[in-house]
C-alpha cells in the first residue's frame, strides 16, 4: 500500500466524493469528515514513511499514458511538496469539520474532496502534463465554490478568478510543449518527466524565454503584482472556506511551481531575472501592505495581507540559496496556517454578523474575549512574531536574500513594519476601543466547532515557531539536493557565483558539528 | 490556331451564359443559360482531349443535374419573383474580383508550375476512356465505389425529402389548407 | 496569344469562379444560389482537365469526375431540402432563413 | 546549576500561563499571587546564579534544543550566564518580583486583573530570555517578545483611544527599529557565518571596519527604537498610557535598557568602531539634554519621568558609547531600581488622587502620603545623583568618563542635564507633596496605598540608597567579561573640584526647584502666564512639535499614500488594466456578433471575406518564402 500511497492520496478524495453523490444529505457532513480525516491521516503516514535524510523523490510511481509523447503518470513526494501535501490534506480535514450552517452542504463536500484531488495532485506530479492537469481542474472546483456560495459579485469574481488564471497557465501550456520539444530535439525522444528534465541544460537565449513563459503562468497564480488583482476579488466573494484553502494551498502552488520548474530547469534563467523579480516581489510587500492598510473590509485586509507574504515567498525563493529556499518553502507552510486561520476568524465574525466592515466592530476584545486571543495570536504570527511560524519562514527568507543584495532587503524588510502597521489597525478597529454598535454587545464568543478548526492551527502555529526542526530539516535536505543541482547546470559564470554549491555548506557544516 | 478560335469562342459563350445566369431574375432562363453554359464547359473538355469527361459532363449535368434541377423548380412557384433585396454591389464585386486575383496569382505562380510531377502519366496508344477506365478501375477503385454508395444515399435523401407529403400539392391546394397543414406541421414539431 | 497555355485556362476558370462567387454572395434566391455552386464546381473542373491535360496526368480528371458526382449528390439533397423548406414556408428566399441567429 | 538557570528562566512563563487560564474568568487573587511567587523564585535563582558567577568566575552556557537548522545557518535555543547575563537577570527579576506585588495592590480593582498578571509574566520571560541567550536571534526574540508584551500593557485599557494608539504607536517604533537590527544581524550572519555571540566577535577582529561600521549602525538602530533614542523616541511618552505598573516595569527599568544591553553586549564589536561608539555616546547626550528639557515644562507626572527616563538611558549610550560598558551597565542598574520606585511612587500618588496626573492639581500629598513621600523623595535624589545614592556612583562617573576622554562637550552636555534633572525631579516632588493642598479644590480625598504595596516598594528603596556601595564588587565581576577601563582623574584636585562642583551646582538646582514650586501662590497654569506664551515653552511644551511632525507628515502621508494606492493605482490602474483587456475581448465579440446574423447570405459573404484573407495571407507567406534572401538583405540594410 505504501508503493501507492502517493496515487491513493490523490484519488481516494476524488472516489469519496464521487461515492458521496449517493450519501444522504443528513449524513454527509460525518461522511466528509470521515474521508477527509482519513486522507489526512494517510498524509501523516506519508509522512511518518517518508526518509528525510534522502533528498531526492520518494514513493514514486510512473504509469505510461502516451509512451509515443512521452507523457506518463508519474508522481514522486520529496521535502518540499511533502509538507504541503499534509497541509493541503489537514486544511481539507478542517474546513469540512468547522463547515457551518450552508445551503447544499452535500455538494459544498463533495466539491471540496475533488479539490482536495487536484491539488494533492498539483505537487505530487512529476510529470509535466499530469501537472498541468491538476494545475487546471484545480480552478473548476474554486470556481464552483465561488461562483455558488459566493458573495453579491460572486460571478464577476469566479470567472475573474477562472480567466485570469487559465490565461497565465496557457502560456505555461506552451512553455511545457516547448520545453518537451526541447527535449526531444536534444535526446530524439519525447519526454514529459520533470525529472528527466532536470537533467537537460538549456542554452541560456531558451532559458530566458521558458524562464518568462513559465514566470507568467506562475506568477499569475502567485499573485504577484500586477497580477494580483483576481486575489481580493475572489477572497472578497468566496465563502469562508473557499478563501481559507485558496489562501491556504492555492495560492502556494505558484510559488511551489517556481523551485519545482523555474529554479531547476532554468538556472541562468533564474539568476537572470532574480533583480527583476525582487523588485517586483518588494513592490508587491509594500505596495499591497499599504493598500490593505487603506481597506475597509477585514477579508480584504487578510486578503492583500496575503500578496503582501506572498512577496516575501517569492523574494526567498530568489535568493537561490539554500537558507532563502528552505525559508521560503517554510513560510508557505507558514502563511497557509496563519491566513489561513485568519480566513477563519473573519468567517467567525461574519457568520454572527454578517457583514465584513471593520467599521461595524470595535470593542469586540471585551465580548469575545477568546476570539481576540485567537486572533491576536494569528495577528502576530502574522506579524512575523519570533516563536511563531511565520517569522521563521520570514527570518530565513530575507536572510537568504541578503546575500545576493543589501539594499533590496532592507527595503523587503519593511514588510515587518508595514505588515505591522495594518495588521494593527485592523485589530485596533475591531477589538478595541468601546462597543459602538449595540449588535455587537451580545455576540457569542467562539464555539466549539469553530475551535475545533482553530485550535489545531494555534497549536501548529506555536509549535512550528519554537520548534521547526522536524519540518525545516525535510525541506533543508531537499532544497539542497536542489541548489546543487542548479549550481552544476548554471552555465553563466554570475550564476555560479550566486548559487552556492553544496561542497562549500557540506564542509562548512561539517566543521561545526566537529566544533 | 483551331484551338485558339475554340478556346476564345467557348470561353465567351462560357462566361456570358454563366454571367446570365447569375444576374437574371427569371429563374427559367437562369436554368436555361446554365445548361447552356454547362454544355460549353464540355467543349474545354473536348479541347483537351478528355473526351470521357465531357461526354460525362453532358450526360450528368445537362441531362441528370438540370433535369433535376427543372423537375424540383416545378415543386416551387417560378413565376413569384424572389425578393431580391440588394446590399452593396460594390463590396460583393471586389471580393470576388480580389479573390479571383489572388487565385490567379496562386495557380499561376511559377512556383506550383514548376513542382507538380505526373503520376498517372496518359498512356500512349490508348484512347481517353479506355487511360480513364484503367485508372479508375485500379487506382481509384474504393474512392469511386464510395462515391457511387454516396450517389445512392444522396438519392435516397432525396426521394425522402422531397417525397413527403407527395400526394399533396400546394398549387393545387387553396391558401387555407395549406395554412391548416402548416399548422399541423408545427404542432408535430417535424424536423425540416 | 495564339498558342493557349495552361494559364488562358487557369484565367478562365478563375474569372467563371468569380462569377460564381458574386452569384452566391448576390443571389437571395435558394435556387439561384444553386446554380451559383454549380458555376464554381466547374468553374474548378475546367482547371482540373487544363492541368491534367498540360502536365499529362490523369489524376485532374479524376478529380474532375469526383467533384461531378459530389455535384450531382448535392443537388438531389440539396433539391430535397429545398422543397421541404419550400412546403413549411412558402418561400425560397434565403433571407427568411435565420433561425441560426445568434 | 543549569536547574537554576532553567528555573530563572521559565518560572516567568508558568506564571503567564497560569494567569492566562484565569483570562477570561473574573477577578481572582490567585492569578495574581501565584506568578508573584513563581517571580520570586525566579529571583532567587537569579541570585544563585550570581554568587556562583561572582565567586567562582565561572559563566554557565546550556544549549537546549535547535531552534533552526538550514543550509549553513544553525540557531540553538542556547543561553548563557555571565557577569553581563546575571547583572541584568537581578535587575530583571527584583524589579518585576516587586512590581508584580506592588500591582496585586495598584490592579485591585481592575476587571482585567488576570489578564494583566499574565501578560507582565510574560514579558519579564521575554526579557529573561532576551539577557539570556547566547545568540542575535534568540536576542530577537526577546526583543520582539518584551515589544509585544509593552504592546499588550500599553494597550491593556484597550477601551480607551489613547492607550491602543499608543500601543500601536510603540509597536510600530520599535517595529522600525527592529528591522535594523534584523539587518544587522543578516550582516552578522553572513560575514561571520554564526549568530552565536562568542564566535562572531571572535570572528570580527578580521572583518573589514566597513562591514563592522554597517553592522554597528544596524544593531544600533535596533537599540535605538527599543531605548527610544532620537528620533525613535515619541512612543515612550505616549506608552504612559499604560498601567504604572507596567510603566515602573517596562518603560522604566527593563525593555527600554534593552538597547543599553545590546551595546554592552556587543561591545567587541563597537570597540573595533570607535566613530560607531562616538556616534553613540554624542546621540546619546543629546537625547539625554533634549529629554531631560522637554521634562522640565511637562505638566503629566508620569511623562515627566518618562522623559527623566529617556535622559538617562541618553546618560547610559554616552557611557556605553565611549567605551565604559561597566559604567553604563552600572547606571542602568542602579537607573532601574530608583527610576522604578518612583513610578511605583507616582502609581501610589495617582491611586490617591484617582488618575490625576497633572502635579498642579495636587501639592501638601506629604502630610497625607508620609511613605510614599518618603520614597519619592528618596528616588528622587538618588536621580539627582546626590551622594551617597546610587545615582551619584553611578552618574558622576559618567561624567569622569566624558571628562577623561576628553569629549568636553558631551561632559559639559551631561553636567548641564545633571543639573536640569535634579530641578525637574525636584520639581515634581515639590508640587505633589509640598506647598498647598490645592487638590482640595477638585473635591478629592487622597488616601495612602495599601501596606503591602509600600513594603514592596521598599527593596528598592534600599535599593536606592546603597547600590553604589557595590561598585567595587560589581566592576571586579564584569570586567572579567568587560573591558576593565577605570577612570580616574589624573589630578586629585581636579577630581575633588569636580565632584563637589557636580553635587553644589545640582543641590542648587534643587534648592532652586524648591524655592520655585513650594511657594504659596503656585496655582494650576491655565494658559494665560508670560511663561506659557513665551516661544521656549511652547516648544518644549509640545515636544519639539515632533509629534506633531510624526501625525501630520508621516503618519497621514501613509495613510493617504495608501489610501490614493488602493483607489487610484490598484483599482483605477491595475485592475482597470486586467479589465480593460477582458473588456477588448468582451466588447469585440459584442462587435462581431453582428455578422452572425443568421442570414445565410451575409454569412456567404462572410465567408468569402474569409477566403480572401486567407489567400491573401497565401501570397504575402508564399511571396515571402520566395523572396526570403532579398528581405533579409533590405531589413539588414535598413539596420533592423
Amino acid at each position: 500500500m505504501l508503493d501507492h500511497i502517493l496515487s491513493i492520496l490523490i484519488f481516494f478524495p476524488a472516489i469519496a466524493a464521487m461515492l458521496g453523490f449517493v450519501v444522504n444529505k443528513d449524513s454527509m457532513r460525518s461522511y466528509g469528515i470521515a474521508v477527509a480525516t482519513i486522507e489526512f491521516f494517510l498524509a501523516l503516514w506519508l509522512w511518518f514513511a517518508f526518509d528525510s535524510n534522502a533528498s531526492g523523490m520518494q514513493f514514486m510511481e510512473t504509469i505510461a499514458l502516451v509512451p509515443t509523447f512521452g507523457i506518463n503518470y508519474i508522481v514522486g513526494v520529496d521535502g518540499i511538496s511533502l509538507f504541503i501535501i499534509i497541509l493541503a490534506a489537514f486544511f481539507t480535514m478542517i474546513g469540512i469539520a468547522s463547515l457551518g450552517e450552508t445551503k447544499d452542504i452535500k455538494n459544498m463536500i463533495i466539491t471540496l474532496l475533488f479539490l482536495q484531488m487536484t491539488m494533492v495532485g498539483v505537487f505530487a506530479a512529476l510529470d509535466a502534463i499530469v501537472f498541468y492537469i491538476f494545475w487546471e481542474l484545480s480552478l473548476v472546483p474554486m470556481l464552483y465554490i465561488i461562483g455558488a456560495w459566493g458573495g453579491p459579485l460572486r460571478i464577476y469574481a469566479s470567472v475573474k478568478f477562472f480567466l485570469y488564471t487559465f490565461t497565465g497557465s496557457l502560456v505555461m501550456l506552451v512553455g511545457m510543449l516547448f520545453m518537451a520539444y526541447f527535449y526531444y530535439q536534444a535526446t530524439g525522444q519525447w519526454s514529459f518527466s520533470i525529472l528527466e528534465w532536470y537533467r537537460l541544460i538549456l542554452p541560456e537565449s531558451f532559458q530566458t524565454w521558458l524562464f518568462v513563459a513559465f514566470f507568467i503562468g506562475f506568477a499569475i497564480k502567485v499573485p504577484m503584482f500586477p497580477f494580483h488583482t483576481w486575489l481580493p476579488y475572489a477572497h472578497g466573494q468566496a465563502p469562508t472556506i473557499g478563501s481559507v484553502i485558496l489562501a491556504a494551498i492555492l495560492l502556494k502552488m505558484g510559488t511551489y511551481a517556481f523551485i519545482r520548474f523555474s529554479l531547476p530547469l532554468f538556472p541562468d534563467a533564474s539568476v537572470y531575472f532574480m533583480f527583476p523579480i525582487a523588485i517586483l516581489a518588494i513592490i508587491m510587500i509594500i505596495y499591497t501592505a499599504m493598500v490593505a492598510y487603506a481597506q475597509k473590509d477585514i477579508k480584504q485586509v487578510v486578503a492583500y495581507s496575503s500578496v503582501s507574504h506572498m512577496g516575501v515567498i517569492i523574494l526567498g525563493t530568489f535568493a537561490l540559496n539554500v537558507e532563502g529556499i528552505s525559508g521560503s518553502i517554510f513560510l508557505m507552510i507558514a502563511h497557509g496556517v496563519v491566513s489561513g486561520a485568519l480566513f477563519f476568524l473573519v468567517g467567525v465574525i461574519y457568520d454572527r454578523r454578517h457583514t465584513k466592515l471593520m467599521s461595524e466592530f470595535g470593542g469586540l476584545a471585551s465580548v469575545m474575549p477568546r476570539y481576540a486571543t485567537i486572533f491576536g495570536l494569528m495577528l502576530m504570527a502574522s506579524v512575523g512574531l519570533p516563536l511563531t511560524i511565520n517569522f521563521v519562514g520570514e527570518f530565513l527568507s530575507l536572510l537568504g536574500f541578503y546575500k545576493q543584495s543589501h539594499i533590496l532587503t532592507l527595503l523587503a524588510g519593511m514588510a515587518i513594519i508595514v505588515g505591522a502597521i495594518y495588521m494593527l489597525a485592523a485589530y485596533k478597529k475591531m477589538f478595541f476601543g468601546v462597543i459602538t454598535n449595540e449588535e455587537n454587545r451580545n455576540l457569542p464568543d467562539v464555539n466549539k466547532r469553530e475551535m475545533l478548526a482553530l485550535i489545531p492551527l494555534a497549536i501548529i502555529t506555536v509549535w512550528l515557531g519554537i520548534y521547526p526542526k522536524p519540518v525545516l530539516g525535510t525541506i533543508n535536505t531537499s532544497v539542497e539536493g536542489v541548489v546543487q543541482l542548479m549550481h552544476e547546470k548554471a552555465i553563466s559564470q554570475e550564476a555560479k557565483e550566486r548559487i552556492p554549491s553544496l561542497d562549500i555548506i557540506i564542509k562548512r557544516t561539517s566543521a561545526k558539528e566537529a566544533h | 490556331m483551331f484551338e485558339a478560335v475554340a478556346f476564345y469562342l467557348f470561353a465567351f459563350l462560357t462566361i456570358s451564359m454563366f454571367y446570365v445566369a447569375v444576374t437574371t431574375s427569371q429563374a427559367l432562363y437562369a436554368l436555361s443559360s446554365l445548361a447552356a453554359g454547362m454544355i460549353f464547359i464540355s467543349a474545354f473538355f473536348f479541347i483537351l482531349g478528355a473526351d470521357f469527361l465531357g461526354a460525362v459532363q453532358i450526360v450528368v449535368y445537362s441531362g441528370a443535374v438540370m433535369a433535376l434541377y427543372a423537375f424540383g423548380m416545378m415543386f416551387f412557384d417560378t413565376t413569384r419573383d424572389v425578393k431580391e433585396k440588394q446590399g452593396n454591389k460594390a463590396i460583393i464585386l471586389g471580393l470576388s474580383v480580389i479573390s479571383a486575383l489572388l487565385i490567379v496569382v496562386i495557380v499561376a505562380a511559377p512556383i506550383v508550375g514548376s513542382n507538380i510531377e505526373a503520376l498517372y502519366p496518359v498512356t500512349e496508344g490508348a484512347g481517353n476512356t479506355q487511360e480513364v477506365g484503367m485508372i479508375l478501375f485500379t487506382k481509384y477503385l474504393v474512392p469511386f465505389e464510395v462515391a457511387a454508395v454516396m450517389l445512392l444515399v444522396a438519392m435516397i435523401a432525396g426521394i425522402v425529402l422531397a417525397g413527403k407529403k407527395m400526394d399533396l400539392s400546394l398549387t393545387l391546394m387553396n391558401e387555407q389548407e395549406i395554412l391548416r397543414m402548416r399548422e399541423e406541421d408545427k404542432n408535430k414539431k417535424v424536423l425540416s | 496569344m495564339m498558342e493557349i497555355g495552361l494559364n488562358h485556362y487557369l484565367v478562365l476558370s478563375t474569372i467563371l469562379f468569380a462569377i460564381g462567387l458574386v452569384g452566391v454572395m448576390r443571389r437571395k434566391n435558394l435556387l439561384m444560389l444553386f446554380f451559383a455552386t454549380e458555376i464554381l464546381l466547374n468553374s474548378v473542373n475546367i482547371s482540373f482537365a487544363a492541368i491534367s491535360h498540360y502536365y499529362g496526368d490523369l489524376t485532374g480528371q479524376m478529380f474532375a469526375f469526383f467533384v461531378i458526382a459530389i455535384a450531382a449528390s448535392e443537388v438531389a439533397v440539396g433539391l430535397g431540402l429545398l422543397i421541404v423548406w419550400h412546403k413549411k414556408h412558402n418561400n425560397i428566399d434565403l433571407d427568411s432563413m435565420s433561425t441560426m441567429r445568434g | 546549576m543549569e536547574l537554576f538557570l532553567y528555573t530563572a528562566l521559565f518560572s516567568p512563563l508558568v506564571g503567564s500561563l497560569f494567569a492566562a487560564l484565569f483570562g477570561a474568568s473574573p477577578k481572582t487573587k490567585i492569578a495574581g499571587i501565584v506568578p508573584s511567587i513563581l517571580l520570586g523564585v525566579s529571583f532567587l535563582s537569579s541570585l544563585v546564579l550570581l554568587v556562583l558567577v561572582m565567586v567562582t568566575g565561572h559563566t554557565i552556557h546550556v544549549e537546549m534544543m535547535t531552534w533552526m537548522a538550514v543550509g549553513d545557518l544553525y540557531i540553538p535555543f542556547g543561553f548563557v550566564v555571565d557577569q553581563v547575563s546575571v547583572t541584568m537577570m537581578i535587575v530583571v527579576t527584583l524589579v518585576s518580583t516587586v512590581v508584580h506585588v506592588y500591582a496585586i495592590g495598584y490592579m485591585d480593582h481592575d476587571k482585567g486583573f488576570n489578564r494583566f498578571f499574565s501578560w507582565l509574566s510574560a514579558f519579564v520571560f521575554s526579557m529573561m530570555v532576551l539577557v539570556m541567550s547566547d545568540n542575535f536571534a534568540g536576542l530577537f526574540i526577546g526583543w520582539e517578545g518584551v515589544g509585544l508584551c509593552s504592546w499588550g500593557l500599553i494597550g491593556f485599557w484597550y477601551h480607551k483611544e489613547s492607550a491602543t494608539w499608543a500601543a500601536n504607536e510603540a509597536f510600530i517604533m520599535n517595529r522600525i527599529a527592529d528591522l535594523g537590527m534584523l539587518i544587522g544581524i543578516f550582516l552578522v550572519y553572513w560575514n561571520t557565518g554564526t549568530l552565536q555571540y562568542a564566535e562572531a566577535f571572535a570572528a570580527m577582529p578580521s572583518l573589514d571596519t566597513a562591514v563592522l561600521t554597517w553592522m554597528g549602525i544596524f544593531l544600533f538602530i535596533g537599540a535605538m527604537g527599543k531605548s527610544a533614542q532620537f528620533p525613535l523616541h515619541t512612543w515612550l511618552a505616549d506608552a504612559m498610557e499604560g498601567p504604572t505598573p507596567v510603566s515602573a516595569l517596562i518603560h522604566a527599568a527593563t525593555m527600554v535598557t534593552a538597547g543599553v544591553y545590546l551595546v554592552i553586549r556587543a561591545n567587541p564589536l563597537y570597540d573595533l568602531i570607535p566613530n560607531v561608539g562616538l556616534f553613540i555616546a554624542s546621540l546619546g547626550a543629546f537625547v539625554a539634554l533634549f529629554a531631560a528639557s522637554m521634562a522640565l515644562v511637562n505638566r503629566d507626572m508620569k511623562r515627566v519621568i518618562a522623559y527623566s527616563t529617556l535622559s538617562q538611558l541618553g546618560y547610559m549610550f554616552a557611557a556605553a558609547g565611549l567605551g565604559a560598558y561597566w559604567v553604563a551597565l552600572f547606571h542602568l542598574m542602579a537607573h532601574a531600581f530608583f527610576k522604578a520606585l518612583l513610578f511605583l511612587g507616582a502609581g501610589n500618588v495617582m491611586h490617591a488622587m484617582h488618575n490625576e496626573l497633572d502635579p498642579f492639581k495636587m501639592g501638601g500629598l506629604g502630610k497625607v502620603m508620609k511613605g510614599t513621600f518618603i520614597m519619592m523623595t528618596v528616588a528622587s535624589v538618588a536621580l539627582a545623583g546626590i551622594f551617597p545614592l546610587a545615582g551619584f556612583f553611578s552618574k558622576d562617573l559618567i561624567l569622569e568618563v566624558a571628562f577623561v576622554e576628553h569629549h568636553f562637550i558631551i561632559y559639559t552636555v551631561l553636567l548641564f542635564t545633571a543639573g536640569l534633572t535634579a530641578f525637574y525631579s525636584f520639581r515634581l516632588v515639590a508640587l505633589i507633596f509640598h506647598g498647598e493642598d490645592r487638590y482640595k479644590h477638585f473635591g478629592i480625598h487622597p488616601h495612602e496605598a495599601y501596606k503591602f504595596m509600600l513594603v514592596a516598594m521598599s527593596p528598592l528603596m534600599l535599593l536606592a540608597i546603597i547600590a553604589g556601595a557595590f561598585k567595587m564588587g560589581y566592576f571586579n565581576m564584569v570586567t572579567d567579561l568587560l573591558p576593565a577601563t577605570e577612570y580616574h582623574v589624573h589630578s586629585a584636585t581636579t577630581y575633588w573640584i569636580m565632584t563637589i562642583g557636580t553635587q553644589l551646582f545640582v543641590i542648587a538646582a534643587i534648592v532652586f526647584a524648591y524655592k520655585k514650586y513650594t511657594s504659596k501662590d503656585i496655582k494650576v497654569p491655565d494658559g494665560t502666564s508670560k511663561m506659557e506664551n513665551s516661544f521656549g515653552y511652547k516648544l518644549l511644551i509640545n515636544q519639539y512639535y515632533i509629534p506633531y511632525f510624526y501625525e501630520n507628515y508621516i503618519v497621514k502621508a501613509y495613510r493617504e499614500l495608501s489610501e490614493i494606492f488602493w483607489t487610484k493605482i490598484d483599482q483605477k490602474i491595475v485592475d482597470a488594466t486586467v479589465d480593460g483587456i477582458a473588456n477588448v475581448f468582451y466588447q469585440t465579440g459584442e462587435k462581431t456578433r453582428v455578422m452572425q446574423s443568421g442570414n445565410l447570405s451575409t454569412m456567404l459573404k462572410w465567408m468569402v471575406a474569409g477566403t480572401v484573407v486567407l489567400l491573401s495571407l497565401a501570397v504575402v507567406f508564399g511571396l515571402a518564402a520566395r523572396y526570403s534572401g532579398e528581405i533579409k538583405t533590405f531589413l539588414s540594410a535598413l539596420g533592423v
